[in-house]
């Protein structure tokens, strides 16, 4: 059980797909622009995400490995299509919202990554667990992009006005730009953070060495 | 007798400093200033000196929490907030100046390293940041002093906006800039701009080629797209961003011929926004679109090299 | 004729594929580090990109839509890519050894360039005949390469910068595409 | 049913269309390459994604195989991947003995003087420039910090007195701090060597001894104290055969300006010295070690 | 009629003044000489002598086997103190000959004036210019009869002689000029006679209107010689920048000026080759200029080669206040001292003490890319970017923007306004690129 939750995690956190691997760029960067739309393309691409790495799991032994990539790419083109189809029934706006980046979670980088790095050697429970992790580390990421620009950029959350009819959005940050900025600064912030913890960490090491030695002194 | 002093040659440098360079700038500033002060009042100095010390504080706070040497003394920060400000329209509100600022400093300059790693105008990104950010309150409004109240539209903008010409400011107004007043803060006198510039030029802190050609081109260009020259070359912001914007040194090509190109894509730029673009002024975005193009023009216009034959320059020069 | 122009500064600049569509990001955060590299890729794009945009509009057109199957575009459309793209590197491989190296090693890439299924999916979305949809490619495919090769010219004076730690690499490039998006801003409305 | 089977057909059909097409396509436009190539691309994920900043998986198995990146270099691949990758590139752990870099100058700023003050870039190789480093001793380590930014691992610092330190545990002798040392004090030793000869000075030994006090001043006390023959004096400087030393210690005690050092540091014992069991040690260890330095 | 001159190129204050307006002094004598073996480019002589050994004025005292190199000569009749290496002015210890001077100035018996130069074949005359050691006295120290050896497979049609003394406070060349215009020409003369050439020129920045207007009085009918005055400009002096100024070609890049078909002397060389055959005397003295607002009494002095710096110091009543940095050379090129304990060799062209007023040098900032680097580069590089490119260490990208081409003259590191040290990096860069071309890794 803990190697799922581990491979649950690993996405979430030390595999972030967005702010750690760097993939699925083109849509991170266009739909950011309400957190709702992160959420949904979020979630769109979590579902193909299960959908694929626990379909080729499946048939990982089915498929010759000379034609594994075309194979995948079948696979996930028919799960975004079947999404695709779902959302333009069910949720018609926030389909409209992010338009053609539906059929463009096909290549996005994430899916097949996942598919031939971890599906193609890994139960189907595995690979569940890894689309999940994999999958909600992107909605988040997307999430938590969509919000920062919404706030900023439109004083809104989720279509709830926070701040009044006196605040005057930063339009900037639902324009194009807004995304690459956020975004680099994003992973600026976090290489910080981490490179300050690991600093931390670091001392602490040389800290309870320096304690032994003096310990061993005494 | 006590240690000598070691270093690798040579012994002496000249007596210009970066410093200098931007104290000559702040002064070739001070005409446009001087109108705008007197045309507009006391606010141009409260947004100037808002600006001045945002630009600074911010280069003071961010070197400090990135450790890194203070180099506030340079100048350049002011040079910057003072460009800020005079891209700002006079009602613009002071906390405008302070994210524009922010922006410029933070953002477009010491993100990158600071002084001369920053590959676009700060001042003009930051303009471009506001305009796109708060279109209404950066576009919006001119004041008129005689009449006290706001206009909707600087002079470009009512010609984009199809407004019968005799309403439109005489040459002289928009060269002087006493009368008539319409644009930001420092646009509004071409003639205090053009002696700052010359300032400038005589004393060797740019060089003429990038004014000339750019203020050159979008004259020649006016004329095929038949439009009043002079009104093109006085009204918005051209002189600002010819003399002080398209000449900032780190943003813009440092080869003789690469600073020609430059000019000539500023003044295309410039010409083609105006005319069929959705902005009424097309100076800042055709500088800084040039900003972005600054290094192809420089990494293929380098100067050819004493003793080498110009294929030789062509096989190494890749 | 006025339609085919206004496609083209359209594609090339208003609407220009990186800086404002957000298509073929990946490609050109990743191929943009030399200014020769990002030219390669750019005149692959432009290549398939223009082939892909035809190939695609006559599968749409001949295939899906009268068979009513127009629900299987996204299949249909990155199989019919993903051949392409591999099927043309075999021949420029095979027949010119000095193309491949120039184009070649860029074309497997092309395959999940976004802009190129985008930009086959947009043809279709906006109902552009033949003609329309053969510019429309080359003139998303050319206002990627001029954002592409203008990025890595950045790029490479970024590498002589002494950037903060934390930024370098990867959040630089976005900061520095995030600035170059807003210059481009300065085409919006203009058409 | 025709609804299901059409669809079905037609992708299909034209997937066998394409799978044929591209299998005689491959067949004609045949190439040969280096076929570790095709195998490291094997191993890759195969997604093309270009996260690695080369041309897709292609590009980057070229450039594994050419040498120009790292196995490591895929941000998407999985560990095992790049074991395998590693396994076809055949840089798996090598059976060569493990070396690291040794700085042989101990003349830090309480031993050696400045003979003038240094004005310019801090950087070593700038400082040659400037009339050879302002150091009294001209061999000398400049504690510029040159090898330290050379260094990838982190393994290199300048002390609080301006000389180099190597921390042995980082070190991975990659040789950059080598190529980057303008006075060419940096060399590699084995890993469980601890006995070096910490001088570079190849000026006699009057000369030596009037800049620094724990200089090696070619006084031949170490060529003669060494049983093994492992001791040479060249261009008046003392150098240790490592090949030939047993580590037993008599150089060392017997160096006058204690030029040569024994490092008091532990060896684990998959990288103590062969020629360490071979032979008796003369001189008690424990008792040098007591001399040696405090620091690893 | 216009100055010439060659694009680039700066103006820094020359400072000559105090200098050329004292006169010549002949230094007295030192009582003890530091001959170095190393006075020149290539392979160290060996001591031919002992200590103990007697040695006469003018003896030879050391010599390779190199072509690439010159014999040492005893610059004082006396007694050798020690063989041993001694401190250099290029900061290493250097084999040296320490002779202590009897005062007698006993000529060595073998020397004997040569007479008539064409006597000789123009070989002849090569090696005897070897035998004197001479090497270029301009500060390079190459040797000359290598300048004058031309490869068959090179065509030179003139020699230019090198009077532009653009290096500021320095004013021997300029007191050469005045003093002994004929041997000036004398030697252009022999050295275009060894070479086989017809054409000679003199470049003189016009700086020095009376230098000029002295050689143009020297000048016979005959002489297919022209003086050509230069624009005063830094640096008018530097070998490619000659040549492009008054012949207006361009050596190629990586070539040597025979490759423009010029050889270029420096006046005091050509002054030295004509004293060797007048008077049989290898080089053992020369003009140098001991200044800098360090010192009390500047002057230009004419002094044996291996006297102590402090003895010249001396000269000058000593200093004014306690000097920050001395030179040797001018200050742009010259090289900085560790003290004054070293021996005046043959480049010995100038002695520099400067206060720690006139020798501050401010903290490198920020490079701006104003450009002025770029713009007064006499050889049209872009030192911001190499320079740039070598602290990141990209030696690869040095390299293509022409690193290797960089004369070092160090203008760009003057003008910068960001005070950058741009020459000594691509000083660094250009070793670095030489490392890895030996390798071959470039």
């Amino acid at each position: 059980m803990k190697k799922y939750f581990g491979y649950l995690t690993n996405g979430i956190i030390k595999e972030n797909p967005i702010f750690r691997l760097l993939l699925g760029m083109c849509p991170t960067l266009a739909v950011s622009t309400l957190a709702i739309n992160g959420l949904g393309m979020g979630l769109a691409t979590t579902a193909v995400l299960i959908g694929s790495n626990v379909c080729i799991s499946a048939l990982r032994k089915i498929i010759p490995d000379d034609i594994r990539i075309p194979a995948f790419v079948v696979v996930i083109a028919s799960f975004v299509t079947i999404v695709g189809m779902l959302m333009k029934a069910y949720v018609p706006a926030l389909d409209a919202a992010l338009g053609i980046f539906i059929p463009l979670i096909v290549v996005n980088c994430i899916i097949l990554g996942r598919a031939e790095a971890f599906a193609f050697g890994h139960t189907v429970f595995e690979s569940l667990a890894d689309a999940i992790g994999m999958g909600l580390g992107f909605t988040m990421s997307l999430t938590v992009l969509g919000a920062v620009r919404e706030i900023i950029g439109a004083g809104t959350i989720f279509g709830f006005s926070l701040f009044g009819a006196a605040y005057e959005p930063m339009i900037l940050m639902i324009l194009p730009p807004g995304a690459f900025l956020t975004l680099g600064l994003g992973i600026g912030l976090i290489n910080k953070i981490s490179n300050l913890s690991r600093k931390k960490k670091a001392e602490k090491e040389k800290d309870i060495e320096l304690s032994q030695i003096v310990e061993e002194a005494a | 007798m006590k240690n000598l002093f070691v270093s690798s040659s040579p012994h002496i440098r000249s007596i210009e400093t970066t410093s200098s360079i931007m104290q000559n700038v702040v002064i070739a500033l001070l005409p446009a200033l001087a109108v705008a002060a007197y045309v507009f009042g006391l606010r141009v100095l409260m947004l100037v000196a808002v600006c001045i010390a945002s630009s600074v504080a911010t280069e003071w706070i961010i070197q400090k929490l990135l450790k890194q040497p203070i180099t506030i003394d340079d100048w350049s920060a002011v040079v910057t907030g003072i460009l800020l400000a005079f891209n700002l329209p006079i009602n613009a509100p002071w906390w405008l100046g302070v994210l524009g600022s922010v922006f410029a400093i933070a953002l477009v300059k010491q993100c990158f390293g600071g002084l001369g790693h920053n590959f676009m105008n700060p001042a003009l990104a930051a303009r471009a940041f506001l305009v796109a950010s708060w279109p209404v309150r950066m576009t919006g409004s001119a004041y008129i002093p005689l009449t006290d109240t706001f206009t909707s539209a600087t002079p470009l903008g009512m010609v984009e906006a199809g407004m019968d010409p005799s309403l439109l400011p005489s040459h002289l107004d928009l060269f002087l800039g006493l009368n008539g007043v319409y644009g930001s803060i420092g646009e509004i006198s071409a003639l205090a701009l053009i002696l700052g510039g010359v300032y400038l030029i005589v004393r060797g802190v740019i060089s003429y080629r990038i004014p000339v050609t750019y203020i050159g081109t979008v004259a020649v260009l006016s004329l095929i797209f038949k439009q009043d020259v002079l009104f093109q070359l006085l009204s918005g912001g051209l002189m600002l961003g010819a003399f002080f914007m398209a000449t900032d040194y780190v943003s813009s090509p440092s080869s003789p011929k690469g600073q020609i190109i430059f000019a000539v894509g500023c003044g295309l730029l410039t010409v083609i926004i105006r005319l069929f673009g959705g902005y009424p002024e097309g100076v800042s975005y055709s500088i800084l679109l040039m900003n972005v193009a600054a290094p192809l023009i420089e990494k293929y216009t380098r100067p050819k090299i004493y003793g080498l034959r110009p294929k030789e320059v062509k096989e190494g020069g890749q | 004729m006025k339609n085919i122009l206004i496609i083209l500064v359209s594609g090339v600049f208003v609407q220009n594929f990186i800086t404002s569509r957000f298509l073929g990001i990946c490609p050109f955060l990743g191929v943009s580090k030399k200014i020769e590299t990002a030219m390669g890729m750019g005149v692959a794009v432009t290549f398939v990109m223009a082939l892909a945009s035809a190939i695609t509009y006559v599968i749409q057109y001949a295939v899906l839509n009268p068979m009513g199957l127009a629900y299987l575009q996204t299949i249909a459309f990155i199989l019919v890519i993903a051949t392409l793209v591999q099927f043309v590197e075999m021949v420029i491989h095979k027949s010119s050894p000095g193309l491949y190296e120039a184009l070649g090693v860029y074309l497997p890439l092309i395959t999940t360039n976004c802009a190129v299924l985008g930009v086959a999916v947009l043809n279709i979305q906006e109902g552009y005949n033949f003609i329309e949809t053969l510019f429309n490619g080359v003139a998303g495919a050319l206002g990627f390469t001029l954002a592409i090769v203008m990025f890595a010219g950045i790029r490479e004076q970024l590498e002589i910068s002494d950037i903060p730690e934390s930024l370098q690499g990867f959040p630089i490039a976005l900061v520095s595409a995030g600035l170059m998006s807003v210059a481009f801003l300065g085409f919006s409305g203009m058409l | 049913m025709m609804d299901i089977l059409l669809p079905i057909l037609i992708l299909g059909g034209i997937g066998l269309l394409f799978g044929i097409g591209l299998a005689i396509a491959s067949k004609i436009f045949e190439i040969e390459q280096d076929e570790r190539i095709p195998q490291v691309r094997a191993a890759l994920p195969g997604a093309n994604c270009g996260g690695c900043g080369y041309p897709g998986c292609d590009g980057l198995a070229s450039a594994i195989v050419a040498g120009s990146a790292l196995v490591t270099a895929c941000p998407v691949a999985s560990s095992d991947m790049v074991e395998a990758i590693s396994g076809i590139m055949g840089v798996t752990a090598s059976e060569t003995e493990k070396m690291i870099a040794n700085i042989h100058c101990k003349g830090d700023c309480t031993i050696v003087e400045d003979r003038a003050t240094y004005y310019g870039i801090h950087d070593c190789k700038e400082a040659v420039i400037a009339n050879g480093g302002t150091k009294a001793c001209r061999y000398g380590c400049l504690g510029m910090g040159t090898c330290v930014r050379a260094c990838q691992f982190d393994a290199l610092t300048i002390n609080v007195n301006g000389l180099a330190e190597v921390d042995v545990d980082k070190c991975t002798a990659c040789g950059q701090c080598i190529d980057a040392c303008p006075k060419g004090i940096i060399s590699l030793a084995p890993y469980g060597q601890v006995i070096h000869v910490d001088c570079s000075s190849n000026a006699k030994g009057k000369q030596v001894r009037s800049v620094c006090s724990v200089g090696c001043i070619a006084c031949r006390a170490c060529v003669r104290a060494c049983e093994y023959d492992a001791i040479e004096m060249v261009d008046n400087l003392a150098v240790i055969d490592y090949d030939k030393c047993v580590q037993c210690g008599a150089c060392v005690e017997k160096c006058p300006t204690k030029a040569i050092t024994f490092e008091g540091r532990e060896i684990p014992e998959e990288h103590k010295r062969k020629t360490d069991l071979e032979k008796p040690i003369a001189v008690d260890l424990s008792e040098l070690e007591e001399k040696a330095p405090v620091s690893k | 009629m216009k100055s010439k001159t060659f694009r680039g190129g700066i103006h820094p204050p020359y400072r000559k003044k105090r200098t050329a307006e004292a006169s010549v002094k002949v230094a007295t004598e030192p009582e003890i000489v530091t001959i170095p073996m190393t006075q020149h480019i290539g392979t160290p002589s060996k001591p031919l002598v002992k200590r103990k050994d007697y040695v006469y004025l003018g003896q030879k005292i050391g010599d390779s086997d190199g072509f690439v190199s010159v014999p040492a000569h005893a610059s004082v009749s006396g007694t050798v103190v020690a063989v041993e290496p001694r401190h250099h002015p290029g900061g290493d210890d250097i084999m040296s000959v320490v002779i202590e001077s009897d005062g007698l100035n006993q000529v060595d018996p073998s020397i004997k004036p040569y007479g008539n130069y064409q006597n000789f074949e123009p070989k002849e005359v090569i090696s005897i210019i070897q035998d004197a050691g001479i090497v270029g006295l301009g500060g390079a120290m190459f040797p000359t009869h290598v300048k004058l050896s031309i490869p068959p497979d090179k065509k030179v049609d003139c020699i230019v002689l090198n009077g532009a003394e653009c290096e500021p406070y320095i004013t021997a060349d300029h007191h050469l000029m005045m003093a002994r215009p004929k041997r000036v020409l004398q030697g252009l003369r022999i050295a275009m006679y060894a070479t086989g050439v017809t054409k000679g020129y003199v470049g003189v920045e016009d700086n020095k209107p009376a230098a000029i207007e002295k050689l143009r009085e020297a000048l016979t009918p005959e002489d297919n010689i022209e003086i050509v005055p230069l624009e005063t400009k830094y640096p008018q002096g530097g070998e490619k920048q000659l040549i492009n100024a008054v012949t207006g070609r361009e050596v190629p890049s990586g070539g040597l000026p025979a490759d423009a078909g010029v050889v270029v002397l420096n006046v005091a060389t050509a002054s030295q080759i004509a004293v060797t055959f007048e008077t049989g005397m290898p080089l053992h003295s020369r003009l140098l200029t001991c200044t800098g607002d360090a010192v009390k009494e500047a002057r230009t002095f004419e002094v044996r080669i291996g006297t102590p710096l402090q003895n010249i110091i001396d000269l000058c009543d000593g200093f004014v206040t306690e000097p920050h940095k001395i030179i040797m050379g001018g200050p742009m090129m010259g090289l900085a001292l560790f003290g004054t304990d070293v021996p005046v060799i043959k480049g010995t062209s100038g002695i520099l003490c400067l206060t720690e007023k006139s020798a501050f040098v401010p903290e490198p900032q920020n490079c701006i890319r104003c450009g002025k680097c770029a713009d007064i580069c006499p050889i049209h590089l872009q030192p911001l970017y190499i320079s740039a490119y070598a602290q990141k260490g990209l030696w690869a990208h040095c390299e293509e923007l022409h690193a290797l081409d960089c004369i070092e003259c160090g203008s760009c590191s003057y003008i910068c306004p960001a005070k950058r040290t741009l020459v000594s990096s691509i000083r660094v860069a250009k070793r670095e690129i030489n490392d890895l071309r030996r390798k071959g890794k470039i």
